[in-house]
Order: C-alpha cells, then structure tokens, then sequence
C-alpha cells in the first residue's frame, strides 16, 4: 500500500517551512526546523511528548503564531496579514485530539457552518457535500444527531468529515486517535487510509505506527523542538540512525 | 427660553413634595391638590391658558434643586425657604413668598410641655433636606439645650414615628405641622408649642438667569396677591373683566394697558390665573384655611391692609 | 534547502490596519479609546456647559465649612460646628459600624441556619428552608421597613415605662426595649477597673494559649486534654476572682427614665437596630446557603474515609469537612459581606445617619453640592469594596488547593 | 494449611432467596418519625423547639389573618369592626388594590391594558425559558412581545411600535444581506439602516392614527412599575453584558481594562447611589435642553448596574468553554464575529442562563430602591400616599406583608425555575 | 505464590457475618449473609454490578447499618453502641474506590491524621510510622506533596499507607484500582500483593481476576445480595458451580 501511495506524491510543494522558529515566553519550543511537504505526501509526525510536535503543527494552520522564518502553504506566505491567514486556514483542515465538535450543533449544521459562513456556499449544496463526506466516513445515518450522542470514535469521524467539507488541500492531524478507546481506533484509521488513498496532503502526529508503516510517505522525528531524522518509514523503523531516534523507538514499540 | 418651551411642550412641568396635605397632595384619585399646586396651576392657565395643563413632578428635599436646575421642572412651588445662599449660590430665583412661615414644635399634650424651652433632652423628629434640621442646631445650641434628632426622609414617616412614640417632638415649618396635626385620628391630643424659632419666607423659585420666566412666575404671584386686595374674586373676576372704574383692576384683567404683552402673554393672562383656582384668599381658605382640616389663620399671611406681610408691588 | 529569511518587512499600507494581526489590534484599540475619550468629552463638556449656564461651578470647598445640622449617632467628637468633613467622618464610622455589626450577626444567623438545613431533623431542616427562601425572595428594603416598623410600631415608646402603673417594665431592672432603641446599663470604671480589664484581656490569651498547648501536647505525647469546660473556666474565673478581690471596681449605671427619654446608662439607637438586624436577617439567609453549598461540597467520601479510619463525627467536621468547606464558604462570604456594606446605604429609609445620609443627605440637600458629594459617596463604597475585593485575593490565592 | 475450614470453602446457593419486606422499624411512619424527628435526645429536644416556633409563628398570624377585615372605609372602620379583637385590616388591600399595582396615576378604566401585557409576558417568555416544550415558532411572539408590551402599557399610535419593529427588520435585513460578507459590515449597516428608517418615519405625522389613549412614563406606578423597571432591564442589559463580557475576556489591553474599570466600578458602588445619580447628577451630564423622564435616567442606571452583574456571569460561562472550542471554530477559518456567535456565545450563554436568572430576581428585588428617589413603585406607594393619607395611616403589616408576598410569589417562582434549569443543564448530555 | 500465602491462615475469627440483612427503604441488599473470615485470609469478592459488593463491606466497617443480623469483628459484636463502633473502625482499614485523601491535607498528614487523634500517638512517633508506611508503598518523596500533586496510582498507594498507619487488623478494599489508568492499576495491585504477603486479613472488592487467582484464598461470587458461591480461587475460575457464576466469569474473562 505504502507503494502504491508513494506514486501520487507529485513535485508541486505544498508546505514549505524555511527555517522557523517559535518560542513561548522565553521557551524555545521551536528550533530552526525546514520542511517541504509536496503534493500529496503523507507525513508522520513523531517523537517524545513534549518535543514540540502539536506546535510545529498548529503553526501551519496559523493556530500559534512563529516568530521567525517563513511557513509558505500552498504558495501562500502565512504572515500577519489576515487575508492570507484565511486563504491558508481555508485551504488547510485540521483533526484535532479532542474533535472539538460543536456540542450545540447537530453533526450537519457541525459540517455545513464553515462551508456557509467561510465559503459562502449555499446551504442546500453545503448540506450535499456534507452528506458526502458523512458516507465517506460512514456515519451518514448520524446527520441529525447531536455529538454529545456519538461515540468517541464516530466523533472523531465527525470531525474529519467536518474538515473535508472545506474541501481542504492539505489535512493536519494531531494525535487523533490518543483520545480514543481502542476499539474505536480502527475505525478512525480506516477512514484516514482512506484519505491517503484518495491522495490527499496530509501531515499526521501519531503514535500509532502501524499507521506510519501502512500509509506514510515519510516519518519525522522530532525531538527538543528539532526535526533530529526523517525518513521512509521502512528506513525509519527498521534502520533509525539518531541515538534518540532508536530510544524512542525502543520504548514505543516495547509498549 | 423656558417660555418658548413651556408652551411648545403644551404642559408646565411643576415640582411639589411628595405630599403634604393642604399644600401638595394626591387625593384618592391622584389629582394634586393644594395651596402650592394652585400656585402652579395658576402660572399654567396665565401662559397656557389651562389650569390643568400642568404635569405635577413630586420631589424630596434632596431632588428638588437638581429638579430645577437641571430643566427637569419650570418651577418649584414646594414650601421652599428664601434664603440667601439658595438664591445667590445655589443659583436660583425667588420669585415672592406665598406663605410666611416659620419653624415650630408639636408634642403630645400628655407630655405637658407648654414651651420649647423646656425641650431639653428631647428626641426630635425632622424632616431632613430642609432648613429645619439647621434651625433646629442653632435653637438647640443657643439655648443650651441638647436633644437627639431623628432624621426622616418623608412627612408621612415622620409623621409615623412621632405617632408612635418614637419621638417627643416634631418639628417643621409651623404650617407643615397644622397640616400633619390635621391628618391625626385625634388632632386634640396634640399641641403646636407657641415658640416659633425661624423665619420661613416660603415662595415658589425658577432658574436663575431666565429673567423673563422669572417675571412671569412673579406676577402672576403677585396677580393673584393684588386680586385678593382689590377684590376680584373667581367669581367676578369675568364680570370685572367687562371693565371697571379701577385702573388698575382694569390692568391686571387686561382691559387697560398692555401689561401682558409686556410679558410676553395676552391680555387675558392674569384673568385667567385668578380663574384657575381664584385670588390667594380664596387659594388659602380653600386648601389650608380655618374652615378646613388644616385651620391655619391668616396671621402674618394676611394683606398688608390687614396688618400682615402680603403687599404686591403695583401693576402699572 | 531554501535561503532563509525571515518574512520580507512589507512597506506599510493603510489597509494592513485593518488586514494585519499584527495592527489590527491597535486599530481596534485606538477606535475605542477615542469612543470612549470621546464619550467622556461629551458629558464633561455638556456638565461645563450645563454648569455654566446654571452660574455653579465644582469645589469641594464645602467640605471646610461648618455644617450646622446634628447627628443623632456620632462615634467621634462631633458638634453642629464641626465641618462637613468631619460630619461625612462620622456618616462613614457610622457606615462602618452597622456594617460590621450585621456582618458579624449575619455570620452567626447564616452559619446556624446552614448548618440547621443539614440537620436530620425534618422540621428543623423545613424550618429553615422556610426562612432562607422567605428572605431571599422579598427585596431587602422591604425587610428593613418592616423591621423598623416592628422597632417603632411594635415596642413601647419610652413613655409607656412612666407612672405607678406602667404598660411597659424594664428587664430585670436594668434592660429597656423601647422604640427609640435599647438602653443598656453602661459600665463605670472605679479605681483597679483596669487591672480587671487586663486580665481579661489576660484571660483570653490563656484560652487560646490553653488550647495551642493542649494541642501540642497531644502532638507531643499524645495526651489529649479536654478542651470545652477548661477554655470556658479560663475564659471566667480569673476575672471574676480579680473583681471580687478588688472590690468590686466596675459597677453598673442603669438606665433611668428621667425627662423625656431614659437618662444614664448606654443607647442603642433604634434605627440602628433595625438595619443592623435587617441586614443581618436578610444576608443570613444568603450565607446559610453558601454555608450548605460548601458543607455538600464536601464529597461524602471524605466523611466516610475519616470514619472509617476511627475518626468521632465532631473530629471529622473539625479537622476534615469544615476546613475544605471553608474554601468554599470563604469567598461568596465575603462579597456578602461586601453586600451587606453596599446594602447599609438604604439606611436612610430608617432615619439612620450612615455616610449617605451625611455626606449624601444632609450635606448634599445644605450645600446643594450634589455631584462633589455624590462622586465622594460613590468614591468611599469604591474604596471599600476594592479593598474587600483585594482581602479576597489574598485568601483564594493563600487557600488554593495544590493540584497537578 | 488448617483443615477446620478448607472443607467448608466451597459453597453454591442452591435457590436463590427472594426479596424480603423490610423489618416493621424499617418502614413506615415510626421509622420516618423516629429517622426524622426523635433520632437521639438533641434531635428530639429540636423538634420540640421548632414545634414551640411553628406554634408562636401560627398563633400569631392565624386569628390575625383569618379574623381580618376585607371591607372597611379606613382604619378606624376597621378597628371598630374588630372591636379590640386580634385580626388584619385588609380592607386597605381592597379598597387601594389599583394604586398598589398600578400607581395612584394610570388611569383606571386602561388597567386591562397593563394586565393584558403582563399576561403576555407569560407567553412570550415561555419559550425561551422552556425551549423543549414550546415550538420554536412562538419566538416569534417573543420578539414582538416588546413592540407589542409598549403599545398595550404606553398608549399613543400603533404606528409608533410598528416603525419600531419595522426599522429593526429593517436593520435586520440590512445585516443578513451583508453579515456573510463581514460581520463589521453587516453590523453596523444594519445599525444605520434602522437609524435612517426611523429618522425618515419620525418626521411622518402620525399622531393619533389608530392609537389608544397615551399614558406618560411618570404616570407609571405601583407593583407593574417594579416589573417594568426589571423586565426592561434585563432584557436591555443582556447585549450589554455580553459586550462587557466579550470585552473584559479580550487580549487587547486597552479594551480589556475599560470593560473591567466599568464592571468593577459598577460593581463596588451600591445601587442606590447610582439612582442618585440618575436622579440628581445625570441631568448636568446631558446637552442643555435635553430632558429625560426619570423613570428613563432610572432604567440607563439599573440597566448599567444590571449589565455589570451579567457581564460576570456571561464571563463565567465563557471560561467555562473548553479552549477547544475556540480553536475548533478557528481552524475551519471562521473570524472571530462568526465565531463569536456561531459558536460560542450559542453554548456560553446557554451555560450561562441560571446565573442570569438569578441575577434577574436579585435585581427585580432591587427595582424597589427607587422609591428613595421619590419614584412611586409598590414600596413607594405604601410608604408614601398611602400610609400618609388619613384613612390608612397605620396599616403597617397588611401593606407591607402585601408587598412581600408580592415579591416572594414572583421572586420564589423565578429561583425555583433557575433550579430546575440548573438540574437540566447538568444531566443534559448532549 | 498463592500456595505460600495460604499457609498463614489460622484458625481465629476475624470477621463473623451471621445470617445478616439489610435494606435500603424497601429494597433488599443483603439477604441472609452469612460468612466467616478467619484471620490472616485473604477474600476477593465479586460479582455483577449492584449485587451489594460494596454494601457488604461497608457494612463491616458500620459505614452502613445492617437491619438484621450479627457481625462480629475481631471479638466484637457490631451494634449500635458508639464504643464498638469506634473499635472496630480501629481494626479495620478501608481503602476506597476514589482514594478519598484530605486534599487540604500533606501527604504526611493525611496519614498522621488518624494515629494522632484517634490513637493518641505523639506526633513524631506518628510521622515515622507513617513514613514507614509511605516506603512501604513506595513513595516517601512524596510525603510533603499535597493528593492533588499525585498520580491516582500514587494516591491510591497514600490510600493504602494511611489506612496501615492505623495498624489495622483486616483491611478492606472496595475496588480499589478501578479508577486507575491501566498502568498505575500495577503499582498498586503490587503494593497488596505485598500486604497480603505479609499476612494481612484481606477483604477486597475487585475485578482484578488475576489478582484473585495470585493472592486469594477465597473467592466470593455475590448476586443480587447473596452470596451465590464461594471456593479457592483455582476452583472458582476453571470450575465454577453455579449457572450465574459461569455466566459472569465468561464475561468477565472474554473481557
Ligand atoms: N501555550 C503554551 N505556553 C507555554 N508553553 C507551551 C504552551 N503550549 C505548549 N507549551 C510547551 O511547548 C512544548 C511543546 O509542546 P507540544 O504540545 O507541541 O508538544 P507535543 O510534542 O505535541 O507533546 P504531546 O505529545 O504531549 O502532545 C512543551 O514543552 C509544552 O510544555
Ligand atoms: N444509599 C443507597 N440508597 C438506596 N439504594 C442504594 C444505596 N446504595 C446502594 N444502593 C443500591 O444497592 C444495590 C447494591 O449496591 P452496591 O453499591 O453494594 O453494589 P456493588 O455490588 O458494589 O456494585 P458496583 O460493582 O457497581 O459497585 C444497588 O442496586 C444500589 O442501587
Ligand atoms: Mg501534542
Ligand atoms: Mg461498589
């Protein structure tokens, strides 16, 4: 499978980070990282807690902001300008741990509101391409329900049909099955091989390395804020070369 | 000007107490009555021509400056003491006094008082936001005398806490206290102590600076002074109005001059001011007059022919 | 990889004020600091205009003056030459006074029925219900009247003490209820009254020191002393024995009636009386909820773990519910508290001469300052509330639990 | 290894017992009584105290209430109708009922229109207070209540209202056509279309068309000036409280401190200063010329005073919302008006509501403040005209006994609903 | 393990249970218990949840009275009386499902706190018991933190230590691990292990089969108030006697 994936990635870039740096306060969360995720990629984001995966993350989605180094997306440049943090934020959907679902919302109006209010579709074609995606994740039956009424797995499955409807060019992915019981992990899984299948850009922090092995087109391994190796993931887990790397590893896959 | 907005709003806006009976009252029906709202009701048939076209804004000691001041009220006509600094600093104008007054005592005739000078150790019930609590200092610190005052917001809670023993004494302005007397179960049981320790010039005030407004307040005070001196009455007033032979009967009524115009009203101003609730006699025997509840006599409010106070300047 | 720079330093456009995270902020801030500068020029152009036509102007000269009028409660020297200054001084003890008083009241009241709403006791438990919603749920100016009314309307007038025959007695001689107020027998300090002071001041000190040693000693030894009966017994005896020994130094001067009114002894003023138990009464009823609130708060856990580790009920309300409810209780206690302090401005429905009823009242009518004295009213509950609001601070960032 | 009872180890059940009533002590009225009432020697010396309590309590009230006089010119016919004998002067209730309610200057013959109003709260406020009951639907007469509240209790033209209402859709739709684009845009371009609607329909003459008789603000009094005072301002202050709180939680300093001096201001100082100030201040601060009714100067006051409170309560229920939440609402590129209002104020106010309604009842207790500034509200009513006139000078409890009751139905009614929607909230799981 | 342990039953009594039965309101708990738990056993009750597990053991503890009935702790007999009661919760240690630590209390005090007031030991002595007891469980650095600062594992182990310092002789656990994280639940299945190693009465509410099979001498089945079976834990799991009894262990062990 991961062969097969392998051949859609295409040359065209669709994030480009160029030396980036982020701190909190005086913590250097972020420390010189550069990476280029082409087309279609699929990237695993790895590495001990703490090491700065969610912020590297979040700052492509213009969620935390960096304070040096460039974070092109889509060949748009994220700087303080709001016409280009909605551009990317528009073109870039994110799946978050927790879903984030809307509670008051029922699963419909949770994947019909941005379409609407951002894209400023009609809501009748909104509805239609939410149903679409609802059955891409299989909870088509669900539409009217609440969140609160879903298990977590189908939440989460909310969620990324949630993004999809925003018909993203790229997904991030933080940690979105670590919330889950693990029953339901299979079925989030699925689905996102199911988008990888599909092509689409993704870049994914998880600990699940079946996942890695399975879809990934590249394993990032981050550690103190540093990307310390990347590589294919047969590469990555067969053969780490960084002394964290094989710690990390060590300790991840005895568990 | 406050001439142009009184009759642009069709309406003049009067501030009275929140009610004290005989002076400013609601009655059952919510209609004020009274020696101060007939003064109001006097102003508002001279420049509107309708003695009922006033909107009656009820206020405490402590509102009723800001009242005026801030336009809120044309004029006041609730028992306001003359005094120097409400005139000068607080910035307002007299425009006469309806009723000369003075601060007094009540006790219960059970306590056989028959002077205030025997009032040492007393508990004092006053109104507060008057002069009466400053009257009340000074009589108390000149006479060596000391007392323990209970300040009350309204004359219907005084008038409470005295009934109910909770003080020997109520002091306020001598008619305030006749009319309180009256509204008593048994005005009997209680006596209003000889001793007058004040002078109270009571008299309806306007805003300083409108002089105009001002002039039209005084005289039609002053109209309803002199109608009582010469006699015309609600009643002939219509009839004297067809013309007499006393020039300046003819001039207050409009028949003879141009005094209204000069006021910037019609000839017929005063006439109707007489009208609306009749000259100061006939106001004050009907409101706080002998033969109603309150019984106050005439005494320094009588005419200056009479040997009291009232003396309008002449109209002419 | 790629040359790295940081993001181009674009030249500034007019449209990045509203575009640019990074002034939009300030846009948004600018345009409502000028709205709200604005706003403020207004009204303070239209207070000169206004003034000016009114011929006044702002000065806080009055407060020098002398201000002519009595004070039925003054808690400092104070005479009707003093200045308004120092009559607002005595309006704002007086404030502080019934504050205080209710406050304390309140507690008691609030912690007694709180408890009384937990108590197994079924009636007890309605009764109080009864009480906390019936003082909840009607305003608490009406409570003041009718507490006043009952003062006045209810309670003899002092005449009602005079003559052979009297409808009214006092208690035990000494006591009169009257609906001017309650007269008490006031203390009068003979020779060696000091020393009797002292020690029971003294003896206060014993109590607290009695029981610090008898819980060291507990912790020491693990003896564990009685603690009710010796604290009382240290608490009383000292001083009677001293007050015996030097003859009876402190006697009593009761009140008589004399006059008008009772003569000797000390006054409790009516008005007084009635706000302080009004407030007291009505905020009780809010702090026997916070009370039950943070006693249930205490998850029933934490009682059956003391139990079952031998704890006796009274030691486990002690040492394991009181002080964790406490941190609940504590702070909507204190914005009581605060209530009771904002609330003690309607004193002025019972005559009573609080700082609204000086500075704000009589001052305010005599003067006709109305916006120097309103501004200095509102400055005082200011003040006091921020300190309270500050003491609050202190206490939940001193009483944080530690967590994680 | 001890063998005594490894033998008797192994046990089955061979029939399984059935349920058994519970021993007599266990059940019943004995085990209520002695559980609630006598379960140890305090408890049952309690009991007897409060019984003592509930005795005086009844003693007193009962022969008072029951004996009482419901017809009777005044006092003194009441007193000698009692003829010395225990028992209330109600007539003062019968005979003075509309000055209570009403205030001693709404004309008598358009009472029904004040009732009619009040009745119609009750359907307008039904369904936001019980949304699951109601049909979404009637909102709509919710949103009409106000226009239709004014013209029932202030009389003049219908058209006064209708222009009203009419410049909100107006604004309303002004807003819709262009909030999708820019919540700033749409905003205020909804604002200045109602503006200029009503500034064009305020030059019509429409003075008397289809009007019922006008009732001036000051003419307001009694009990239904209480709940006009405290309707209004709630309602009024609810935007406010949400702007003050939106601003208090925001990261832009400035702003952030002139919401938190204004709350904090509005907060420390009581009440009834600021009725002060409404009474005897405010009118320095306007334009000269201009001249507000007092019963309006009150309710800017109250509604301030009201907006502070609700602002912290509307604080409250915005900290309550996980930051996931925000950040959710960001990722799908929303700003922050849209997601303001999609999403979080829709579950921060609903958290939100209990706290609101209590600070409803506690300022509806407050609305009788005003009668220290001379406003004839209930309170007002009592202490002024009414205890003052001759005839009823002395009915202490049955006025005020009246005016608490009042209170207490309305203000009891309220909290126990607050309580309920509490429970709601907390076993809602969705 | 299990064989090792079994030695250290003697033949005193330390809890009695005869013919007990208790009520809520109406509704009928415990029927008929009747159960003898010699000192030094070691008891694991089980059973389908509502079946009065935990009303059993409470009703040991008096935490909840019995209608009917004797118990009989350590010699003596459960009544009304205040004095028994308080002895008796002096012999018996309970450890509860939530921990229910004093959060306003140290480490060291929640464990000080009974010897000093109940026991009347001097506070010194108290505290070195009680760090005696905290290396026990294995966690004396802790002993100035506050419960909050913990772990669950760690603060069911300050559980456990608090109720040793009391030096009790039987101790009960009512679930004790079941609002753990699976990894902390082995930190302090150890720790009883450890007590039970060192001959301690045991009574213990758990789900922990493999807990009961190491350490119990008995196995306790309840359902619907009674107790439906009771053998040595080897007996119990391969061959169980009572239809319910199978049924609940196929659930539980397929779990
Ligand atoms: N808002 C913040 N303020 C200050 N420090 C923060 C903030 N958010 C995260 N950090 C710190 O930044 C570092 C990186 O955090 P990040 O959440 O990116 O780690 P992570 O690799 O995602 O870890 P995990 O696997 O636990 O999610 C951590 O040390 C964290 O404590
Ligand atoms: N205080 C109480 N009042 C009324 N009924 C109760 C009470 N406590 C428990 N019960 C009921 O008694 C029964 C037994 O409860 P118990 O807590 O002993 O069960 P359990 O076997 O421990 O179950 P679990 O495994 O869920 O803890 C249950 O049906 C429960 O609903
Ligand atoms: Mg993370
Ligand atoms: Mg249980």
């Amino acid at each position: 499978m991961a062969e097969a994936a392998q051949m859609q990635v295409s040359d065209e870039v669709a994030v480009q980070i160029e030396n980036m740096n982020k701190w909190y306060g005086t913590f250097h969360v972020l420390r010189d990282i550069d990476l280029t995720v082409y087309r279609g990629e699929r990237i695993v984001i790895a590495g001990p807690s703490g090491s700065g995966k969610s912020t590297l993350i979040r700052c492509i989605n213009a969620l935390e902001e960096h304070q040096k180094g460039r974070i092109t997306v889509d060949g748009t440049l994220l700087s303080s300008d709001l016409k280009n943090i909605d551009k990317i934020r528009s073109e870039v959907g994110m799946v978050f741990q927790h879903f984030n679902l809307f509670p008051h919302l029922t699963i419909l109006e949770n994947c019909t509101l941005a379409p609407i209010w951002v894209r400023k579709t009609p809501k009748r074609e909104a509805e239609e391409t939410a149903m679409h995606f609802l059955e891409k994740v299989k909870i088509p039956e669900q539409a009217d329900k609440y969140p609160g009424q879903l298990s977590g797995g189908q939440q989460q499955r909310v969620a990324i049909a949630r993004s999809l409807c925003m018909r993203p060019r790229i997904m991030l992915f933080d940690e979105p099955t670590s919330a889950l019981d693990p029953e339901m992990i299979k079925e989030v899984l699925d689905t996102m091989v199911e988008l990888a299948e599909e092509g689409m850009t993704m870049l994914c922090v998880t600990h699940e390395m079946g996942f890695a092995q399975a879809v990934a087109n590249r394993v990032i391994f981050m550690d103190a804020g540093q990307i310390v190796e990347q590589n294919e993931p047969k590469e990555f887990f067969n053969n780490p070369k960084h002394e964290r790397t094989k710690l990390f590893l060590s300790q991840i896959l005895g568990h | 000007a406050t001439l142009d907005d009184v009759k642009a709003r069709g309406v003049l806006n009067c501030g009275v107490t929140t009610g004290l009976v005989g002076f400013a009252a609601p009655d059952a029906n919510g209609e004020w009555n009274g020696f101060d709202v007939g003064v109001c009701r006097a102003v508002a048939a001279a420049v509107l021509g309708d003695p009922t076209a006033v909107e009656f804004v009820p206020t405490t000691g402590k509102t009723r400056f800001t009242a005026l001041s801030s336009g809120e009220i044309d004029l006041l006509a609730r028992n306001t003491t003359w005094t120097f600094s409400r005139d000068v600093d607080l910035k307002f104008e007299f425009v006469g006094v309806n009723y000369y007054d003075g601060q007094g005592f009540m006790v219960p005739k059970a306590l056989g008082v028959s002077s205030a000078k025997e009032l040492s150790g007393a508990t004092v019930c006053i109104q507060t936001g008057t002069t009466t609590e400053l009257n009340l200092a000074d009589y108390f610190r000149k006479n060596n005398m000391d007392y323990q005052p209970v300040p009350i917001e309204t004359n219907a809670e005084a008038q409470q806490q005295y009934l109910a023993g909770a003080c020997d004494v109520y002091t306020t302005d001598a008619s305030g206290l006749a009319a309180t007397r009256a509204a008593f179960e048994n005005p009997g049981d209680h006596v209003v102590l000889p001793e007058i320790i004040s002078k109270e010039p009571l008299g309806p005030l306007v805003r300083h600076g409108d002089n105009d407004w001002g002039d039209i307040a005084r005289w039609t005070l002053n109209a309803l002074i002199a109608a009582e001196e010469y006699g015309i009455t609600s009643a002939n007033a219509e009839e004297m109005a067809q013309g007499t032979d006393s020039p300046e009967i003819n001039r207050i009524l409009g028949t003879e001059g141009n005094l209204g115009e000069m006021l910037g009203l019609d000839a017929d101003w005063a006439k109707r001011a007489i009208l609306a609730g009749g000259n100061y006699g006939e106001l004050f025997e009907k409101n706080i007059g002998e033969n109603t509840p309150i019984g106050l006599s005439r005494g320094l409010n009588a005419q200056w022919t009479d040997g009291g106070l009232l003396y309008s300047p002449p109209f002419r | 990889m790629t040359t790295l720079s940081d993001p181009p330093r674009e030249s500034f456009r007019l449209s990045m004020l509203i575009n640019d995270t990074r002034y939009r902020a300030y846009t948004f801030q600018f345009i409502a600091l000028m709205l709200v500068l604005a706003l403020f020029a207004y009204l303070g152009s239209n207070l000169v205009a206004n003034l000016r036509a009114a011929g006044l102007n702002i000065s806080y000269e009055f407060l020098g003056e002398s201000s002519n009028y009595d004070i039925n409660q003054t808690l400092i020297d104070y005479t009707s030459q003093s200045s308004h200054l120092r009559a607002s001084i005595v309006g704002v003890l007086n404030t502080l006074l019934v504050a205080f008083l209710a406050c304390v009241t309140a507690t008691i009241i609030g912690v007694i029925a709180g408890v009384a709403r937990l108590s197994p006791n079924w009636l007890v438990r309605k009764l109080m219900a009864g009480y906390v919603e019936a003082f909840r749920n009607v305003p608490v100016l009406i409570w003041i009247i009718i507490i006043f009314t009952i003062m006045t309307a209810v309670l003899p007038a002092p005449s009602a003490f005079r003559g052979e025959d009297p409808d009214a007695s006092m208690l035990f001689g000494a006591v009169a209820f009257t609906n001017r107020g309650l007269y008490l027998p006031a203390p009068i300090w003979g020779p060696g009254s000091l020393v009797v002071v002292l020690v029971f001041i003294a003896s206060i000190v014993g109590v607290f020191a009695y029981r610090r040693y008898a819980t060291k000693l507990l912790y020491d030894t693990g003896k564990l002393l009685p603690m009710g009966w010796p604290s009382l017994a240290i608490f009383i005896l000292p001083t009677l024995l001293v007050y015996f020994l030097l003859g009876r130094p402190i006697t009593l001067e009761y009140p008589e009636l004399a006059g008008f009114n009772f003569q000797g002894g000390t006054q409790i003023l009516g008005s007084l009386i009635a706000l302080w138990w009004a407030l007291a009464i009505y905020t009780g009823a809010f702090i026997a909820e916070n009370v039950r609130a943070g006693i249930q708060a205490v998850s029933k856990g934490q009682t059956e773990a003391a139990a079952s580790l031998g704890l006796r009920p009274k030691r486990i309300m002690n040492l394991v519910v009181l002080p964790q409810a406490l941190r609940v209780i504590i702070p909507p206690l204190i914005s009581n508290y605060l209530n009771i302090t904002k609330n003690s401005s309607l004193a002025i429905a019972v005559g009573y001469m609080d700082v609204t009823g000086t500075l704000g009242g009589i001052t305010l009518n005599q003067t006709g300052r109305a916006i120097e004295a309103i501004l200095l009213l509102m400055l005082f509950y200011l003040l006091i509330s921020l300190a309270i609001s500050a003491l609050m601070n202190v206490y939940n960032n001193a009483m944080r639990l530690k967590e994680r | 290894m001890s063998d005594t009872h490894q033998q008797s180890i192994g046990y089955v059940r061979d029939s399984m017992l059935p349920q058994a009533t519970p021993p007599a002590s266990e059940t019943g009225a004995v085990k209520w009584v002695r559980q609630n009432l006598f379960l140890n020697i305090p408890n049952s010396i309690l009991t007897l105290v409060a019984i003592f309590v509930l005795y005086k309590l009844l003693a007193g009230f009962l022969p008072w209430f029951l004996n009482g006089v419901w017809d009777a010119p005044s006092i003194r016919a009441c007193r000698e109708v009692l003829d010395g004998d225990a028992g209330g002067c109600f007539a003062v209730l019968t005979e003075r009922w509309n000055q209570l309610l009403f205030g001693f200057k709404y004309p008598s013959e358009l009472y029904w229109r004040p009732t009619l109003a009040f009745v119609l709260l009750f359907v307008a406020i039904a369904p936001v207070l019980f949304r699951k009951v109601f049909p979404a639907q009637m909102l709509i007469f919710t949103a009409l209540y106000p226009f239709i509240a004014y013209f029932l209790i202030w009389g003049g033209s219908i058209l006064i209202p209708i222009f009203a209402l009419l410049g909100f859709v107006a604004g309303y739709l002004v807003y819709s056509r262009f909030v999708t684009q820019s919540f700033a845009m749409g905003f205020f371009g909804g604002i200045v279309a109602a503006f200029v609607f009503w500034w064009i329909t305020g030059l019509l003459p429409i003075e008397g068309i289809l009007a019922l008789e006008p009732v001036a603000s000051r003419d307001m009094g009694g009990f239904m000036l209480n709940l006009i005072l405290g309707t209004v301002c709630v309602s009024l202050s609810i935007p406010f409280g949400i702007a003050l709180a939106l601003g208090r939680q925001s990261d832009m300093p400035i702003i952030k401190w002139i919401c938190v001096v204004f709350i904090e201001f509005i907060r420390g100082v009581p009440l009834i200063t600021l009725l002060f100030v409404a009474n005897v201040v405010l009118a320095y601060f306007l334009p000269p010329g201009t001249n507000f009714d007092l019963i309006l100067r009150v309710i800017i006051m109250i509604t301030m005073f009201a907006s502070a409170y609700i602002a912290e309560v509307i604080r409250g229920g915005l900290a309550a919302l996980p930051r996931g939440q925000y950040e959710g609402a960001e990722s799908l590129g929303l700003d922050y008006a849209q997601s303001m209002r999609l999403i979080i104020l829709p579950q921060a106010l609903k958290i939100s509501i209990p706290g609101i309604v209590n600070v409803a009842v506690g300022l509806f207790k407050d609305t009788t403040l005003v009668s220290v500034i001379s406003m004839f509200d209930l309170v007002g009513m009592i202490r002024g005209p009414i205890l003052a006139s001759t005839e009823w000078n002395g009915v202490y409890w049955e006025l005020l006994g009246f005016a608490a009751l009042l209170f207490f139905v309305v203000c009891y009614g309220i909290s126990q609903y607050s309580q309920w929607l509490e429970r709601q909230l907390q076993t809602d799981h969705r």
